[in-house]
């Protein structure tokens, strides 16, 4: 429970930020950057993510034990995102590496 | 403790306690206590396990004959679908923890309640709401897409109740949820002073590890089965291959959730021996930090496994290696707490009341189930074991062998705690010893039968498999009797056993500290936690 | 080895290699099985309670006992993950110059249809001595062919192909389940594998063809469906010639290369726009829900004949 | 009994706890923990939107062609005012002034309904073009062209996914807005003191995770690929 009181003045000044964070986003995306659109998009999203977590919502100002909370929640959803995307990376490579493919001659006993 | 004389003696616990501090459905259905919540999840977790043992039986009845002994194979399908539904959601997950866990956490910390009570009160109520969509699906035609809900069949093909079941699985979800986060608030911010996270008895490590799997994973769950109702529903959706979606995705979502369940319903069971075990070998638990840290690790390492169960979908065969090198990981916690259990043992001064007969027979199958694990983590092997009666032996090794085992176990450890009353030893050293006996005759052979390679899920078999069918029938039979005498006696004990002492079994932790059973507000005042956990030495005892 | 009275038959090359990595299991199993067992019966009478006051001494734990039941279960651990990944992966792949046939499964069957022309349903004749792959896909849910004398299985999806291979030793009829639930007749859908002598299946292929092959039945369908108007022999059409294409690199559009191997042309023909040839504009429409399985795999087929068939000289590069 | 004479005196102090300050902290690892839950809820979304997105790109870019990005950005920038006033309610709440109190909750309140008025508009908006999948899947005309070449499946997929995301995230805004109401409600009465208002606080946490949720929606589902 986060007992300073912050400034008005602070939270209209993130609400600025966060206000020309979305003109910043939705304008590079306006320009064609290829696959860094994407990562724009996303870091941009995650710089507003972190101004509201921090500010709004007082994680500032906070314990270690709410941090420890959110970073394990983004964890386990990279977690989720990670190993099932592993698979789909991975399908095509059908063909295993040399090293590996089947030695041994297809009559053996 | 020698065994009570058996002729009722109609003494009742004259002193104010949860029991007899209010009366009437409203002192039940409104109540707010933690203890009562308990009771009320124990008779419906009981009631759900009944539903899910008949069905049970049933199939077992109609496996006794390759073409099938009793039902139409569409029942049968409908019957291994429930069984499955009504076992794992509605048994096995909420048992240890909503019964076991939301009556002694709060006492195990040393507070008067949970840190939300009415939000403990609201999971029953979800849960319930949950079970009566489930009971509506089974009247109103039965679900048969099994309880795994692959698709494209349970959201195209199969016309059956698969929306009402979703529905109610997804309900239930948050009843978990709900017990999750109360437990991880209560042991987090309630504990007693001077209580330590290393005094902490291992049942709140346990059910620790357990909440933040439940916390974790559940809600996957809950999307995944919104996502199928809505395809169910409107026939489109993300896992339909006519639009190019892929019904593996359905399976990461549904086993991201549905591994770490399966250790949601092991940990409880593993925290209920670590605490049967010291009391009865009466000596300190040998490894306590290590169990600690492998209840954890469990639950960590438990939420990257999940691809074991998707070896031969097609899944990239890269992606298997890594999943089954990790499965291979997961097992290591496991085998550690096998062999810390066994050492406890080890120059202790053991007696062979009920509970310690469950604790020990948990042992021995846990580490058969758990071992038959290898087999299906290695690549190699699944590619022949997966989907035969191999893995139904394997997983109900660990959920009946080890889970519903430790729930008996946990009942019979803490009955004098929450009725006040003891139960005739000699009935549940017996009841004990047939649930073993039956329990292996029936999941052995189905080993020998996956390994032979009759699929699972089958309502009619070659002839060739009769035999071990057979054998498994009748063992069913045995582990029914078997699970049929602790519910005769034990409701016996409620009105006619004798009264039960604060500590009958002379056991450490602060549960024990508080009277049989227990006054409302748990303790008259909020007790100092000064010694280390399972403090049975003399030196220790003595309060030095 | 012999088999044992609750053995299933070793009738394929990897059955015996997967049946010593079992029995390696089954023997860890039942070591640690009978050591857990037999020390707790031990303690059980040694440490059993004599006097209701008996008090033992308190043992916090040993430090070298946890790093020795960690570190070998991890040994034993890890011994068994690289013997099963191996012989998964030395397995994973068919021999080259496998035998190729075409498995449908569709609820509560299995149609297979050999190239030379065989349509067989849950039945499926094969030489003895040569390794088979099989080609599989599924009209409606997810069904598993499965072989337990073969030791092999493998999920049969809706919507794209997975493939198994195998290699029977052993003359005789084998087992062919599916393993993975499909609806009402699940335990229904089992069929038998018949290995012959290759002379035998030879007279039997010869003897029971159905008229056309897959690669002319195929032609056909590439006919009637106007597939020629666009994929000119030549090249010069709208759409790329198939040609010498079967087998070989395609460069496409996002500057990748591909191997065109049933699972690209089963995926131009359903989604054409995933993954275009570099130089063609985009204009090839979807012929997903207008071809049966069976037509898409005989159109492959055909393709597959045309692959060894020289390429027209390239076109030049088209802007699209 | 002791501790129940000490409790009496701290408004909205329940028996569980010794101390109205563990009872806020408790409330506060709740509600954070629910948010993981949350978290994990909508990961479930955005896991399986991040795979389609690699395996179909091309579909994915049409659709979000489809969608008009400058009402996204305008909603955005409502949702993000309605987070400052939800915010400022907090801020009130533990400086005691009830009036600023009141007020910042009907801003926040106000500020919530535009953005789902804006989400109807774009979901009929939807029906108009014929894009809704399964309901009224029908693209035709200068629609067709554009999704067509990423192929007609793709496109639904996409589709399936902006309004199963957006609904589940308007669902918890609707959520949200009845728990306004009820902070509304509770304000008037006086319920919260400067040193009890957790419930604000609890509220005004679940406001900004919604709102993070829709910060990441809006990049991901409108702004796909250069919008040239």
């Amino acid at each position: 429970m986060s007992q300073t009181i912050v400034p008005q003045k602070t939270y209209v000044l993130v609400f600025l930020g966060l206000i020309a964070l979305t003109i910043l986003t939705t304008g590079v995306a306006f320009i064609d950057l290829g696959p860094f659109n994407t990562v724009a998009a996303l870091a941009i999203a995650f710089a507003k993510m972190l101004l509201v977590v921090l500010f709004f919502m007082g994680v500032k100002y906070s314990g270690g034990l709410v941090r420890i909370v959110l970073v394990a929640g983004f964890f386990w959803l990279a977690l989720l995102i990670a190993f099932t995307m592993s698979d789909y990376r991975t399908r095509s490579w059908i063909t295993p590496p040399a090293a590996w493919s089947s030695s041994a001659p297809p009559t053996h006993p | 403790m020698s065994t009570a004389t058996l002729e009722p003696q109609p003494r009742v616990h004259t002193q104010r306690n949860y029991l007899n501090a209010d009366y009437g459905w409203k002192s039940w259905l409104f109540t707010v206590d933690h203890k009562r919540i308990a009771l009320l999840y124990m008779i419906s977790v009981t009631f759900f396990f009944i539903i899910g043992g008949s069905f049970a039986v049933l199939m077992r009845i109609h496996l006794t004959e390759p073409q099938g002994a009793l039902v139409q194979p569409e029942t049968y399908n409908k019957l291994f679908t429930l069984h499955g539904v009504v076992m794992i959601f509605f048994f096995l997950i909420p048992s240890i923890p909503a019964v076991l866990g939301n009556f002694l956490v709060p006492l195990m910390v040393g507070a008067r309640d949970l840190a939300f009570p009415k939000l403990n009160l609201l999971s029953w109520y979800i849960y319930i709401t949950g079970g009566l969509f489930t009971l509506y699906s089974a009247i109103a035609g039965g679900v048969d897409t099994g309880w795994t809900f692959y698709t494209p069949y349970s959201s195209t093909y199969s016309n059956t109740q698969v929306t009402a079941v979703a529905i109610g699985v997804f309900i239930t979800g948050f009843s978990s949820i709900l017990t999750g986060l109360n437990f991880i608030v209560t042991i987090h911010k309630m504990r007693a002073p001077g209580l330590t996270w290393f005094r902490m008895p291992l049942f709140l490590w346990a059910m620790y590890a357990t909440s933040i799997i439940m916390v974790l994973g559940t809600p996957v769950l809950a999307i995944t089965l919104f996502l199928l109702a809505l395809e169910h529903l409107f026939h489109v959706g993300i896992f339909s291959p006519a639009l190019g979606g892929d019904p593996l995705l359905f399976q990461h979502l549904f086993w991201f959730y549905s591994h770490p369940a399966v250790y949601i319903m092991i940990l409880p069971a593993m925290g209920v021996v670590s605490e049967i075990i010291p009391c009865f070998a009466r000596k300190r638990i040998f490894g306590y930090k290590v169990i600690c840290f492998s209840s954890v690790a469990i639950a960590v390492l438990g939420f990257l496994v999940w691809g074991h169960h998707m070896f031969v979908t097609g899944q990239s065969i890269y992606a298997g290696l890594i999943f089954s090198l990790l499965s291979f990981l997961v097992a290591i916690p496991s085998a550690i707490k096998v062999f810390n259990w066994t050492a406890t043992l080890y120059k202790g001064s053991i007696s062979y009341e009920a509970p310690m007969l469950y604790a020990l027979g948990f042992i021995g199958l846990f580490t058969m189930g758990g071992l038959t694990g290898l087999f299906l983590a290695s690549l190699a092997t699944d590619v022949h074991l997966n989907g035969t009666y191999f893995i139904v032996a394997h997983f109900h090794y660990i959920m009946v062998g080890g889970a519903v085992m430790g729930y008996l176990g946990g009942i019979h450890f803490w009955w004098p705690k929450i009725t006040g009353r003891m139960y005739p030893n000699a009935w549940a050293a017996l009841a004990a010893a047939i649930v073993f006996v039956g329990f292996n005759l029936t999941f052995f052979p189905q080993f020998i039968l996956g390994y032979l390679g009759m699929p699972r899920r089958y309502a009619f078999y070659p002839a060739e498999f009769q035999v071990l069918n057979v054998m498994s029938s009748a063992g069913a039979t045995v582990l029914g009797v078997g699970y049929l005498i602790p519910l005769i006696y034990l409701m016996w004990s409620m009105r006619y056993g004798p009264l039960a002492e604060p500590n009958p079994w002379g056991a450490t932790g602060l549960e024990w500290t508080t009277s049989s059973p227990p006054p409302t507000e748990n303790f008259a005042e909020i007790p100092v936690v000064t010694q280390e956990a399972y403090a049975y030495a003399p030196e220790e005892a003595a309060g030095d | 080895m012999q088999s044992l009275p609750f053995q299933p038959e070793q009738a394929s090359t990897i059955a015996k290699s997967v049946d010593q990595l079992y029995f390696f299991l089954t023997a860890v199993t039942l070591f640690f099985t009978a050591l857990i067992f037999s020390i707790i019966f031990y303690f059980m009478i040694r440490y059993r309670r004599r006097s209701p006051d008996e008090r033992p001494k308190a043992i916090e734990g040993s430090f070298p006992l946890e790093v020795l039941w960690t570190v070998i279960p991890t040994l034993i651990v890890a011994v068994i993950f690289v013997w099963g990944s191996t012989l998964y992966f030395r397995n994973s792949e068919p021999p080259r110059g496998s035998m190729e046939i075409f498995v449908t499964g569709k609820q509560w069957m299995w149609k297979v249809e050999h190239p030379e022309g065989q349509r067989e349903i849950n039945e499926m004749h094969v030489p003895l001595g040569r390794p088979v792959k099989l080609t599989m896909t599924s009209e409606d849910v997810i069904h598993d062919f499965f072989v337990p004398a073969f030791r092999v299985k493998k999920d049969v999806l809706p919507g794209r192909y997975t493939s198994l291979w195998f290699q029977a030793t052993k003359v005789g009829t084998f087992h062919l389940f599916c393993a993975q639930y499909c609806g009402a007749f699940h335990a229904g859908m089992i069929g038998s594998i018949v290995v012959q002598e290759p002379d035998e299946y030879e007279r039997w292929l010869a003897g029971g063809t159905t008229g056309e092959s897959m690669e002319q039945a195929g032609e056909k369908v590439f006919q009637q469906t106007g597939c020629p108007s666009c994929h000119m022999a030549d090249g010069t059409g709208l759409g790329p010639s198939l040609l010498g294409v079967y087998g070989h690199p395609v460069k496409l559009t996002s500057g990748e290369t591909v191997t065109a191997d049933d699972a690209y042309l089963r995926e131009c023909i359903l989604q054409p726009a995933l993954r275009r040839v570099f130089g063609y504009k985009p204009l090839m429409t979807s012929f997903q829900g207008q071809l049966t399985e069976e037509q898409l795999n005989n159109v492959i087929a055909y393709i597959r004949a045309l692959g060894n068939t020289p390429p027209p000289p390239p076109k030049q590069e088209v802007k699209p | 009994m002791t501790d129940s004479e000490a409790h009496a005196q701290d408004a909205g102090l329940v028996h569980q706890f010794e101390n109205l300050e563990q009872q806020q902290e408790a409330d506060f690892l709740g509600i954070w923990v629910f948010l993981v839950t949350e978290i994990m809820f909508f990961g479930g979304l955005f896991a399986s939107y991040a795979i389609y997105r690699w395996l179909y790109f091309a579909a994915f870019e049409a659709g979000s062609h489809i969608l008009n990005a400058e009402i996204g950005a305008a909603n955005t920038m409502v949702l993000l005012g309605s987070s400052l006033t939800m915010a400022l309610s907090v801020r009130s709440a533990q400086t005691g002034n009830r009036r600023a109190l009141v007020f910042f909750l009907i801003a926040t309140m106000i500020l919530g309904a535009i953005f789902l008025g804006v989400k109807a508009y774009e979901y009929d908006q939807k029906f108009v073009e014929h894009v809704v999948p399964s309901l009224d899947w029908a693209p035709e005309g200068e629609v067709l062209a554009r999704l067509a070449p990423g192929g007609l499946g793709h496109a639904q997929l996409y589709f399936f996914f902006y309004f199963a995301m957006t609904g589940v995230h308007a669902l918890h805004m609707i959520i949200g807005e009845g728990l306004l109401l009820w902070l509304v409600l509770r304000a008037r009465k006086d319920a919260f003191t400067t040193h009890y208002f957790a419930p604000v606080e609890v509220v005004g946490l679940y406001w900004h995770f919604v709102d993070i949720v829709w910060i990441f929606l809006f990049p991901l589902l409108y702004l796909i690929g250069g919008r040239y």
